[in-house]
């Protein structure tokens, strides 16, 4: 009955992953982005839809990258990259800027990660590798104020493991922290049961999802509890946090 | 699309409930949201807790709240003044309670709730009565109180300007209280005199940014509480 | 060799006392008056010395009262009266004004007084009586917080009682905050080891301020340590903080 | 009269002395005093404690004054990024201390150190390996970690406009750590693009009040760092 004879490139690409985070992300929300994949979800939103975006070092009301030639470099994101400042932007200090966050007063940040765990532990900063040069930025202060922390990933390694895993082994950004896995493969919701799959991409089954993680999932996609959809049914269960 | 401006004040605090935790701007008259105060006391939430710098004076504003007897306990820096009446009157009769605090301590505490922070060190009333059962500790050899952040279900604000977004720009020394207690609160519900098109505020000029306003009001002319006060009139 | 049959009328005026503080205060400073008598201080600079008033209701760059007509019920200082601002003010809200004061950036605050005590402990926010309203306002902030505090006070009460003593009876504002106290008789410096005079009002002995001051003190005026000067030339050994 | 516009960033920073703490303001180019720092190198202090988010890039600015043996220590939340060569090499060799501070409890710090406030808790890093040998402690079930405020003997800091009481605005993103490392510093050195008249600001729109500011240098057309990275240059 196994399904892991599907070609491993069955799932979600990037950018259509991206667009699956950017579907949960209700109209009218305040969402800081990481560096990297997430920076995708910017450009991924639903037609009609109106987020608010807050780079930490101190623009609320950001904007997409300009037009080459018209960079500018007192303007740009917490990836240090050239944006704009759309109408009825605000900008501010950085002790401001963390009140937002540690204030609880952004309700979604996507971030990439390194490992996350099934209590939501999340490992995204530091390999542990003694010869790095550590560096964490503001992704723990992220981590611990976010209303909601959605990480977004590969969803194993490029050699196969298992990024989301029973407990981490590297070091951890925070404790208990994230809510929402979107893979390439599906979205987990973290819960006090453990990891729940509420969504699957198109043509990726549950046994599969289960042989690339690391820890006990539960099927929790709609009228589902263990058993497998017809393929291509998988429902989307998932409103975001509207 | 994004745009919270509500029809108007009844509306804006028409889900305060009792016994809410409520930030009321204001450093006397200056920034004091007369309007806002006046819907609440239409509305009659009891049991309020109030976290205000001052009590009012006469008996229009936040003093027409307490006389009103919507008021449990303020928590305030400085609850008498020239014209506050009706405090003082309940307050001796037992029928309110009183947490004083030192007026920088009070701004202090609302700026850590609304950023996240539950605990922080002031060297402010160290030694006084106010320290009575607070816990402190030294640092560098000086003397300091563990004060606690403030955070409130709602509160209730005046601003000169808006926009959608709930960028917010004062006016002089009106702004006082009103950025840290639109951070502080759950609700922050803002009174302004004017809202402009998203853009019609420099970025660079916001003093609240959108992020920490859920609700806007627009009031063109508000009332004068001092005005009120010299003709002797009770609000409502 | 008891002067103290001079009449009780000697001494600076009040408008006096303001000029004596407001020559203490030195070119640049940044200065918080409280309410009452030390507001006079504003009016009685020397001439040609530039000095910035912060009032604690968030307003750096205090200027006088407007003309009568002129007031703006949004433009007011800690007393809740009218003010104006100088070309070069800063409007700022309460926590950023409690950063100048708390924080040390303040140079000088000028307080009235109920008691202070021979340590430099001030008294001056509630009588203690258990039927008066209590109200403490900024003054336990900014006797925390700013550099130099200084006292300016009748040196008795109406009714005779020092208001110098040895240990405050009142509740206190602060302890051991108060750097100088100027009254309508002298000047008196906060050392380690007490309470000393440095400056006397014309026609004023140190006999009649001992016997008017609750706690023992040190006659510190220059080229003095117990003896008179003659009248009228006592100098001025006390410059500020420049 | 009061005027805090010094001859030239040279002798703005002329007393910072061997051992002295130093914020210099900016996330990653944006911001960062490039100037200031310059002068800094030619006067060569040693032993040196910068505090800043990031450890520059290539070899000019805060990358040249690491490159050039004066820091001791960085506190810092980034010390690497795309072209940041200089401190990685050091950091290896052992011979540069690093205190890695989460970015927002950084700027918290700072914010208390200038706010008179010694200490504060705060719920980043709590559980993680930079909780090591801090105190903790739980508030409402949650717990937090206790940090220090940070002061500074001087701040270098970029402004777009002063007046000669040094109000202060910023640009943009250039924003970031400048105005709350003014109110952390004894002496807090800005360098401005341009000088105004008392006044020539609007008072509402001031970010930095003057009474944080010690000393202007107005440099009216600053270097860019990434401009001088791509061209190869080092300083000096």
């Amino acid at each position: 009955m196994s399904e892991s004879s599907k070609p491993a490139t069955a799932g979600w690409t990037k950018s259509e992953l991206a667009r699956r985070v950017a579907q949960d992300i209700p109209d009218g929300a305040c969402v800081n982005l990481g560096i990297g994949m997430p920076e995708l979800v910017a450009h991924s939103l639903p037609e009609g839809r109106e987020v608010i975006f807050q780079t930490e070092n101190g623009l609320l009301g950001m904007g997409p990258a300009p037009p080459e030639g018209q960079e500018d470099p007192e303007l740009i994101n917490a990836g240090k990259k050239p944006v704009t400042a759309i109408p009825g932007a605000a900008y501010f200090h950085h002790a401001d800027s963390f009140t937002m966050i540690r204030g609880g007063h952004i309700d979604i940040c996507v971030l990439g990660t390194m490992q996350v765990s099934a209590t939501g532990d999340l490992a995204n900063w530091s390999t542990g590798d003694p010869g790095a040069i550590p560096a964490v930025g503001g992704a723990m202060d992220l981590v611990a104020g976010v209303k909601s922390v959605f990480v977004i990933t590969q969803h194993a390694t490029k050699t196969g493991e298992p990024k989301i895993v029973e407990s981490c082994t590297y070091p951890l950004t925070g404790k208990g922290v994230v809510s929402r896995i979107y893979t390439n493969l599906a979205v987990l919701d973290v819960t006090t049961g453990g990891l729940v799959v509420t969504d699957l991409a198109p043509g990726v089954t549950m046994e599969e999802v289960r042989e690339k993680t690391g820890t006990e999932l539960t099927d929790g996609r709609q009228g589902n509890t263990a058993a497998e959809p017809p393929a291509g049914t998988a429902t989307r269960g998932v409103g975001g946090n509207k | 699309m994004i745009d919270k401006l509500a029809a108007n004040a009844a509306e804006a605090v028409s889900d305060i409930h009792d016994g809410a935790t409520v930030m009321i701007g204001g450093f006397g008259e200056a920034g004091s949201p007369i309007e806002l105060i006046h819907a609440l006391v239409d509305h009659g939430a009891r049991e309020l807790t109030v976290v205000s710098n001052n009590t009012g004076s006469g008996r229009v504003g936040l003093a027409a709240l307490i006389a009103n007897g919507q008021v449990r306990k303020m928590v305030c820096s400085y609850p008498r003044s020239a014209n506050s009446l009706v405090f003082p009157e309940l307050f001796r009769a037992g029928k309110i309670e009183l947490e004083l605090v030192p007026q920088g301590t009070l701004a202090e505490r609302i700026r850590a709730g609304g950023a996240g922070i539950p605990a922080f060190y002031t060297p402010a009333a160290a030694g006084t009565r106010l320290a009575e059962g607070k816990e402190t500790r030294a640092f560098n050899g000086q003397e300091y109180l563990m004060e606690y952040g403030l955070r409130a279900d709602f509160a209730l604000v005046r601003a000169e300007r808006a926009d959608r977004y709930g960028n917010l720009v004062y006016n002089k020394t009106a702004r006082n209280f009103g950025p840290i207690m639109c951070t502080a609160a759950e609700t922050a519900i803002v009174q302004v005199r004017e809202v402009v098109e998203a853009g019609g505020i420099d970025p660079e000029c916001v003093v609240t940014p959108g992020i920490f306003v859920e609700r806007l009001v627009q009031v063109p002319e508000p009332a004068q509480e001092s005005e009120l006060v010299k003709e002797g009139r009770s609000y409502p």
